[in-house]
């Protein structure tokens, strides 16, 4: 077991790195200069910030200085937000989008496993198309358009809650519910189909000889073994999810990750970029981390201490 | 023992049964009416060709089969005495597992991969028993000596994926037998396993057999195992009992066509293949649309005109011994009958073959 | 042309399962087959039969030893050579719903070994030696464009055989070719083989675990235990005169035909299950299960030795006669 | 249908020959995979539902702008912002320009991005997860590890430095797709052909002298077809909404030629005031995203196994 | 009438990027900057009013400001000092603290050789304090309009040199890192999210700010803005886009401080060295229809490359200096067409359709995007000329124009205090000359004007100088944006100014 966490700590540093690597220099073929904004500087002041930052030093003294930072935990300076470091910017954003994101799973996950189980125990009936459509509509509609659409109805019309903003539980509402919708219509589908077919395996007609009723059929023998499937997508869905969505936090005001993910890249800051993409890195390479040890406890055919 | 079965010794009697699956492509006509019965203690072997419906059968019996694709059509299945045909979900749930149980074919796929072992057998008998967890596990370590895994305590917190082909099936067993059941079904128990173990697990059930005063439903398509084991055989072909009796009769003296083609095409011991094996030739018919006639009219070599366009009724031979051939109508010419072979010690050496 | 088709030289394949544990799947086993001849291979499920058989089909490198195919070392050859090689030595497999392709037609199935090996130059050459193939195997032309799923169980074994044929093989590897079909479809595939082997002298390895059919067909049979050869001897030979302790309780688990006399004898059966092929003990790998093991068993690995009347053995025992 | 058996005739109990070779016959209709699962798609309405307002959708985007008295790009700056009327059955929008000629035309883009977005990025994900899985090992490792990099990567690097290469439009807008879009039916088909690969029939190909590219695309890639046509089906809603989500943020189609996901953009800063706006191409996506979703959960239904019988 | 509650809340679109005086380059850190610090003098309704100087004398040639500090405070109590203002300019001079804002500096005297390295000595830069109470400026020369460039710059606020030292790089980033003497102290910083102030009690004209808190939240979504103005939740927001004037009448707006251009690429080779195509599509834009489609109110159409807001003597220049030779801001269509065939003449060409590919590279912004549509249409259907757009972000476009990868490029600019700001811009060599144009002449008047003190010799030098620029079209101007601005109208004495960033609602009050 210790070995293997120990491989894989390696192989995700590896991971890590190689990420850092090809982003910096991804980066850098980007052309442009971070310094204009739409108030257009002359090419000297362009080359003077450029000199300030250390940007037109030569290309690799300029890795293997953000390299060295990197190890040392250090992700740099904004080259927008001035005098932020991204790890300060990183810091106070993440939790914003992390909260939403917990709570937009914590919505979604129940619900939507719960109706994947109702949808796929009443496969064909009157509730499966009621849940099919439900899920189907969820992932149907762009982000943009639902939360605009929630807004308009709950808070401008019904006035029965604030428009944006993240502060009080009131306020959390709204972009908790706008993304939990399509992460539960994705949720119920997956669980419909992984219910489906473990209903059809041979262990549950074993459960059914036992003389086992539906309900406790259904709860100690199905569930668990149509998870792993879920969890598989699980890794990816959580590390997404709390990293914040652009289109949400922009028009729920929420200041969180998701902005910064955008306006950085279109910004060109790189360190801020980078940061963000190495970040993310690590919070997928841990997510994906955990699901695999989660995927040992649901389903001890996988076992990792190989 | 032969012979003096009483009437009330029937535990289980199904009549006249017809299953039939809804599928994409049309109506399955798995079951076409088929009866049969078992007494208490008694072993029944019914055989039959890979598709023919064996499992169906016992499996409608159970009512493990979903609705849909499965829809159950007719016939009557009286258990006890008392008729369960009609009985719905919760009063089948208090009969599975205590009063009847199935071994299932496949104990790969046939055990929970996420459960421990001893939870799966303990689960049933908390179903039926008012007793404790701790109980039931203790009951369960019991059981999986009985059916002869070493170390049990070690074993019951297990999941199946650490057992051998041979434990798997031995747990299974151990699962179907925790509440002590009236009958048990066993659908090929024995199929995937190599010989030893399969004489191994067929050696445990005899005695289980013996023990509890079980009455057994094995289903097989290895002739061996059913001489050694049964003592009737019902044989099962395209949805409908072909010939049914007792071991002896069945072996020795077949009067269904395919009973001899399934007899024949066993290698005789000391055969070579200088000699060809007899076979049955071409395929069962397709249950989409089930023949008119005689389901093995195609592939029969005494077939006649009647044959093709009518259903051969079910004709009592000898005692118990039944068959479905207008072969024994006595309008029917004559045909030699099978010849049954005999195996002697002369032919093996020291080992049994 | 040689007179031995297959020779199979101490041939050892280990799968490693991790770090520290190693699957001994076959271990140093070593036999050949003359031309024109079938031998049996038997054996409890896990023993190591089709991992000998791939191994000599070069579908897994040996981790030691060599399979001589004519006189030929095949893990020796560069793919191109193996693959003229293919020509020659043929596979059947044991599932016949796996070893089809569910999305091609049967014509393409058993057109497709005559497309790599281009041995049709025109198409409708080709196409008269699908329909020769399917006609030799029971089938009707018409099949030709139907797809497996259509077929049952034997039917489809015989497509298997058909391709394998129709390549022009002179050795074949049956993988348990019949152990996954009913008893009396197996006797029709049995025949066919049968006829094929006489019709174009081919030679057989035959793996199955079934005794009496083993015994029907083949010429010499080899019996396995844990990836190691325990006995072999011309196969009349080792049924009546079974000398290893597990060929003896192999034989005496077999069920027979006739409840007469099933009822009658009384078996001696084997207890204890097939133990772990991972990280095996030293010594026999019989010897937890064998009544008569002794110290030496434990500690010394027997090795195949002749015993007289063409039978080999491997087991200390035996062939210290002290049992 | 009880007979009366005792009336048969004497003659009846004859024996008859056997046909040779008919019991061989197989007495189903021959049927290709792909017929049946077309079949029974046509059973499932809803699918075929979906399929229809599809079709109808990519017919009306091809006739419409041609047949249309307006073009797609001219504005009329004294017109702007019409609410639907007789003349401009969808109004205009903030340049004067006909929105019913636009819509139809985003419909173009927008199906033409969602459609190759997705068939594009799924025959590179499978010819690389076709390798991946196949040759296994080290092979198989490094692909992962490289996917797992490129997943991490974001997005819209890529779309920024295609854009700047080759401009912007739909065709760099499907690279970007393409580059980025693979990772999914990569992992999707690796995983499948890990499944399969060690199938008989895979071995009996080997054994055949079958070259490792004869195996995986004629024996492997098939095989895996049905599940890659199904994420490919639910893949072009996906690339739409990705479209429009580039175009939310910026990076997209070309102006002046529209998209959804532009329309829609614009018409989100609008909707209060010009609803029409927001909703006609909101409800264009949300129903072009609900038939393909339908179509795909039917094609995926129709070409489960376990449904197959 | 009973106390209102003096608590503000208005919405701005984006995050403060920087408190950092040195640093800040953007509107809305002005913004608040504006509010919590004070610079020595202000900009208040376009009239320049003491700030922290009580009082300031010129020399007689023009070149050195003497400023007399009044007794102010810090927002924690330590005394405001001529030092301070020095330190800070200083600062964003010093090439160690990487600011982009040196070009404000550039009338002082040493200033740009300081910033550029040249020189290192700080002591032969132009500022300095004399004693705590007195600041000298020295310029390099008279500079008419410097004043107005300290009253209306973003950069001229004090710093306190032990912030700086203390907090180091992270100074001004957060409501502990910063200090200022303005109005108001920030109270809290939630970033990107909301920035709150309160009142300071300490400020020297404490007395005139009636506000106790002014909160201004972060929405960078329009419509969220506007649906939160609606329902009560703010008073004001800081900007509204053209089309949510429609819903809310009530808006107020002001123009000018920036002016928008086409800048055509006038490199050899390329399609724009041809003037008359460059003219033809000049006079084919109907501005004026365009603006009013697009643009917030406010918003001008114009002809010529001097801002008209900018003010001289409390008039706009451009009446006293009218232009002669611009462009119909309706357009001419009919003149275009002309233009289009001699230039299609002058190339050979026979057909609109046969001209090379015409780049259009555009930022990526909602506005800057319609206008390159409606210019790509406009110029499509009068004249049958195709225009390709390229939508950059950006960094990539600006990348793009200064490295000449466009044919037309829209221009947005500060049009600054000094009426020569923008034409500056074209003279031979000039960095920032984006259409790549040399014309002697041109060059030679705007270096004539340059540091002539006499504004009325300057003005007509400029006024030739535009005169020849608008000529030749290498640059097509099209409009100075205004921009809308909500408040409910409990909202009293709020004042938007000409300058970037410079709301003024520091002696707003609420009144019910
Ligand atoms: N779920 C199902 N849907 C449709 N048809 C089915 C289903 N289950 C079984 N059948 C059909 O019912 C018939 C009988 O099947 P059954 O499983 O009982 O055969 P069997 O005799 O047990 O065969 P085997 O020896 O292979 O287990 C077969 O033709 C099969 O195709
Ligand atoms: N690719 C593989 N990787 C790891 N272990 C394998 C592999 N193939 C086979 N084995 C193991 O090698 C041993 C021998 O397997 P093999 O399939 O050769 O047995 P067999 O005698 O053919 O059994 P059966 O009768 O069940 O077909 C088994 O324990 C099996 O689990
Ligand atoms: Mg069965
Ligand atoms: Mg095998």
């Amino acid at each position: 077991m210790i070995g293997y966490v120990f491989k894989r700590f390696w192989i995700s540093l590896l991971t890590l790195w190689l990420l850092a690597t090809i982003t910096f220099f991804l980066l850098r073929v980007l052309p442009g200069n971070p310094f204009q904004t739409d108030q257009i500087l002359t090419v000297e002041m362009q080359e003077r910030m450029m000199n300030y930052y250390g940007l037109n030093r030569p290309i690799f003294e300029q890795y293997f200085t953000y390299m060295g930072n990197l190890l040392r935990g250090n992700m740099g300076y904004s080259l927008k937000y001035t005098n932020r470091t991204v790890n300060s910017i990183i810091a106070k954003a993440f939790p914003v989008s992390a909260d939403l994101g917990l709570r937009s799973l914590a919505l979604a996950l129940p619900i939507g496993l719960f109706l994947g189980i109702a949808s796929a125990r009443k496969r064909g009936k009157a509730v499966d198309y009621l849940c099919v459509v439900v899920s189907v509509i969820g992932v149907s509609i762009p982000s943009f358009i639902l939360g605009s659409f929630l807004q308009f109805v709950f808070a401008l019309k019904l006035k029965i809650l604030p428009m944006a903003q993240w502060t009080t539980e009131m306020h959390k509402i709204l972009p908790t519910v706008a993304i939990a919708l399509g992460l539960l219509a994705t949720l119920t589908r997956i669980m419909r189909a992984s219910m489906l077919e473990v209903t059809t395996q041979d262990y549950v007609k074993t459960a059914k000889s036992k003389g086992l009723s539906e309900g406790k059929i259904v709860w100690s023998h199905e569930i668990r073994n149509a998870l792993i499937p879920i969890l598989t997508m699980l890794g990816p869905m959580v590390a997404s999810v709390l990293m914040g969505t652009f289109v949400i936090e922009k028009i729920f005001a929420i200041p969180g990750l998701g902005l910064h993910f955008v306006n950085s890249i279109t910004g060109l800051d790189y360190t801020m970029t980078m940061g963000l993409t190495v970040f993310f890195g690590a919070f997928l390479v841990t997510a994906n981390f955990l699901v695999d040890i989660a995927y040992g406890i649901v389903d001890p055919r996988i076992r990792i201490a190989k | 023992m032969k012979g003096d079965t009483a009437v009330s010794d029937k535990i289980l009697e199904v009549s006249d049964l017809e299953y039939s699956f809804d599928t994409y492509a049309g109506e399955v006509h798995a079951i076409r009416g088929v009866s049969f019965y078992v007494n208490r203690s008694e072993s029944l072997a019914i055989v039959g060709e890979s598709g023919c419906g064996k499992s169906v059968t016992v499996q409608s019996i159970m009512k493990l089969i979903p609705t849909p694709p499965g829809r159950f059509k007719r016939g009557k299945i009286i258990y006890c005495g008392s008729d369960i045909t009609d009985y719905d979900d919760r009063q089948m749930e208090k009969l599975r597992g205590k009063e009847m149980s199935m071994i299932f074919q496949d104990p790969m796929t046939s055990l929970n991969p996420t459960m421990r072992v001893g939870r799966q057998i303990s689960e049933g008998i908390r179903k039926h028993e008012k007793i404790s967890t701790g109980e039931a596990l203790a009951r369960s370590v019991e059981l999986l000596k009985e059916v002869g895994i070493s170390d049990p305590e070690r074993n019951v917190m297990r999941y199946p994926h650490m057992f051998s082909g041979g434990m798997r099936q031995r747990a299974m067993i151990a699962i179907a037998l925790a509440c002590n059941p009236k009958i048990l079904f066993a659908d090929e128990p024995t199929t995937s396993l190599d010989v030893t173990t399969q004489a191994q697990i067929l050696e445990m059930m005899n005695h289980l057999k013996r023990e509890f005063e079980m009455a057994i439903v094995l289903i097989t398509h290895n002739l061996g195992i059913v001489a050694r084991f049964a003592e009737r055989i019902s044989v099962m072909y395209a949805g409908k009992i072909v010939e049914s009796g007792s071991t002896d009769d069945i072996f020795y003296s077949p009067r269904h066509p395919y009973t001899w083609g399934l007899l024949n095409s066993v290698p005789a011991v000391g055969k070579k293949r200088t000699e060809k094996l007899s076979t049955i030739k071409g395929t069962p018919p397709d249950l989409f649309m089930p023949p008119a006639g005689c389901g093995f009219y195609d592939r029969c070599d005494y077939r006649m005109k009647v044959c093709k366009e009518n259903d051969p009724p079910a004709r009592e031979i000898g005692e118990g011994h039944f068959a479905s051939c207008w072969l024994l109508d006595n309008r029917a010419p004559g045909v030699t009958p099978y010849v049954a072979k005999r195996h002697t010690i002369e032919s093996s050496g020291k080992g049994v073959m | 042309m040689p007179q031995t088709i297959l020779e199979v030289k101490n041939l050892k394949k280990y799968f490693r399962i991790s770090k520290s544990q190693v699957l001994k799947a076959v271990d140093n086993v070593s036999f050949s087959i003359e031309r024109g001849k079938i031998l049996g291979m038997v054996g409890e499920s896990g023993c190591g039969k089709t991992t000998v058989g791939r191994t000599i089909m070069h579908l897994y490198r040996p981790d030691e030893g060599e399979v001589l195919f004519n006189g030929i070392d095949i893990h020796q050859l560069n793919n191109k050579k193996y693959r003229q090689i293919t020509k020659k030595m043929q596979m059947i497999f044991q599932d016949p719903y796996a070893s089809l392709d569910p999305r091609k037609t049967v014509g393409s199935i058993i057109g497709e070994g005559i497309d790599i090996h281009r041995l049709c130059r025109t198409r409708p050459e080709r196409m008269d030696r699908i329909y020769e193939m399917l006609e030799m195997v029971g089938l009707n032309r018409e099949h030709a464009n139907r797809f497996p799923h259509e077929f049952s169980g034997g039917q489809r074994q015989r497509i298997g055989i058909a391709r394998a044929l129709a390549v022009g093989p002179e050795f074949l590897v049956c993988d348990e070719a019949i152990s996954a079909l009913d008893v009396s479809i197996q006797a029709q595939i049995v025949n066919l083989l049968i006829d094929l082997q006489k019709k174009f002298d081919l030679t057989y390895l035959f793996i199955a675990h079934d005794l009496s059919i083993i015994r029907y067909i083949s010429d010499d049979t080899l019996v396995m235990y844990l990836g190691t050869l325990v006995e072999k001897a011309e196969t009349e030979e080792l049924f009546l005169n079974p000398l290893h302790p597990y060929t003896i309780g192999l034989l005496e688990a077999v069920p027979i035909a006739d409840p007469e006399y099933e009822k009658n004898h009384k078996r001696d059966l084997l207890s204890g299950e097939v133990p772990s092929p991972i990280n095996p003990a030293p010594g026999c790998r019989f010897a937890s299960r064998c009544k008569f093991s002794k110290q030496i068993c434990k500690r010394e690995r027997p090795l195949l030795m002749y015993a007289g009347n063409g039978h080999m053995v491997a087991c200390h025992m035996v062939l210290s006669d002290s049992w | 249908m009880i007979k009366d058996f005792a009336n048969i005739p004497h003659d009846e109990f004859e024996f008859v020959e056997r046909e040779e070779g008919k019991s061989e016959a197989l007495t189903r209709p021959s049927i290709s995979f792909w017929k049946d699962v077309w079949r029974r798609m046509l059973k499932n309405r809803v699918a075929m539902a979906g399929l229809l307002i599809i079709l109808t959708i990519a017919l009306l985007s091809i006739i419409i702008p041609e047949v249309s008295s307006y073009s797609y790009s001219q504005q009329n700056l004294k017109n702007i912002n019409a609410a639907p009327s007789s003349e401009h059955w969808f109004g205009t929008d903030s340049l004067g320009r006909d929105l019913w000629v636009r819509t139809w035309v985003g419909a173009r883009v927008s199906l033409a991005v969602g459609i190759f977005g997705s068939i594009i990025p799924s025959l590179i994900g499978i010819v690389i997860g076709g390798i991946s899985g196949y040759f296994g090992g080290k092979v198989d490792m490094i692909i992962m590890r490289l996917i797992d990099i490129i997943i991490c990567i974001p997005q819209m690097i890529y779309v920024i430095l295609i854009m700047l290469v080759i401009g912007s439009g739909p065709v760099p807008l499907i690279l970007a797709f393409a580059i980025t879009g693979w990772m999914g039916s990569a992992r999707n088909v690796r995983g499948l052909i890990l499944k399969i690969k060690e199938e008989e029939f895979v071995l009996a190909s080997r054994i055949l002298g079958a070259s490792h590219g004869y195996i995986i695309f004629k024996h492997l890639v098939p095989n895996t077809l049905g599940i890659v046509v199904v994420s490919m089906t639910l893949g072009v809603p996906a690339a739409i909404f990705q479209e429009a989500y580039l175009s939310f943020i910026g990076l997209g189609i070309k102006p002046p030629i529209p998209s959804w996901g532009q329309l829609a953009n614009l018409g989100v800063s609008v909707f209060r005031i010009y609803p029409s706006q927001l909703l006609i191409p909101a409800i264009m996506i949300s129903l072009t995203m609900l038939s393909f979703n339908l179509f795909g959960d039917g094609l995926r239904d129709a070409l489960d196994p376990k449904l197959r019988r | 009438a009973v106390a209102a509650p003096q608590i503000f809340t208005f919405a701005g679109h984006n995050d403060v990027m920087t408190l950092d005086v040195s640093q800040m380059n953007d509107e809305m850190s002005a913004l608040i900057m504006y509010a919590l610090n004070e610079a020595l003098i202000r900009n208040s309704y376009n009239n320049i009013v003491p700030g922290l100087a009580e009082s300031y004398d010129v020399s007689e040639d023009g070149t050195v400001y003497t400023f007399h500090l009044r007794d102010a405070k810090w927002s924690d109590g330590v005394p405001v000092t001529a030092k301070d203002f020095e330190y800070s300019f200083l600062r964003t001079l010093s090439p160690e603290t990487g600011s982009s804002q040196v070009s404000e500096f550039d009338s002082i005297l040493n200033a740009k050789a300081y910033y550029s390295g040249e020189i290192t000595d700080t002591s032969l830069v132009g500022i300095k304090a004399v004693d705590d109470r007195t600041l000298v400026i020295t310029l390099a020369y008279s500079d008419p309009f410097f004043i107005s460039e300290m009253a209306e710059g973003i950069n001229f606020y004090p710093i306190r040199k032990d912030y700086v030292e203390k907090y180091g790089m992270s100074y001004a980033s957060s409501a502990q890192t910063f200090i200022g003497c303005g109005p108001f102290v920030l109270k809290e910083w939630v970033q990107g999210a909301s920035i709150t102030l309160e009142k300071n009690r300490l400020y020297w004209n404490a007395d005139s700010v009636k506000l106790e808190k002014v909160v201004e939240l972060i929405i960078p979504d329009e419509n969220t803005r506007v649906g939160m103005y609606d329902l009560g939740e703010i008073d004001a927001i800081y900007s509204i886009s053209k089309v949510q004037t429609i819903m809310h009448p009530e808006y107020g707006s002001r123009s000018g401080g920036t002016l928008q251009y086409l800048a055509f690429n006038c490199s050899n080779g390329l399609v724009m060295s041809n003037m008359n195509l460059r003219k033809a599509l000049s006079f084919a834009i109907d501005r004026a229809s365009i603006v009013a489609a697009i643009s917030s109110p406010g918003s001008l159409a114009v002809d010529r490359m001097i801002d008209p807001s900018i003010m001289l003597d409390g008039k706009p220049v451009t009446e006293t200096y009218p232009n002669s030779t611009g462009v119909p801001p309706d357009g001419d269509v009919e003149q275009a067409k002309a233009y289009l065939q001699k230039a299609l003449a002058e190339m050979g060409l026979s057909k609109p359709t046969d001209l090379p590919a015409i780049n259009y590279v555009c930022m990526d912004s909602p506005v800057h995007k319609q206008y390159a549509e409606a210019l790509q249409a406009g110029w499509k259907d009068s004249l049958g000329v195709k225009v390709e757009i390229k939508i950059l972000p950006v960094p990539q476009a600006i990348g793009a124009l200064l490295s000449g990868q466009f044919d037309i490029f829209l221009v947005g600019q500060s049009t600054g205090v000094d009426p020569d700001t923008i034409l500056n811009n074209f003279t031979i060599g000039n960095g920032n000359n984006y259409a790549r144009w040399n014309n002697q002449e041109y060059s030679d008047l705007i270096a004539q004007q340059g540091n002539n003190p006499n504004i009325l010799e300057k003005m007509l030098l400029l006024q030739k100088a535009e005169a020849i620029i608008l000529d030749q079209v290498p640059v097509a101007p099209l409009w100075t944006p205004g921009s809308a601005y909500l408040h409910r109208e409990y909202v009293k004495g709020l004042h938007y100014g000409r300058q970037t960033g410079s709301i003024e609602f520091i002696y707003a009050y609420i009144e019910h």
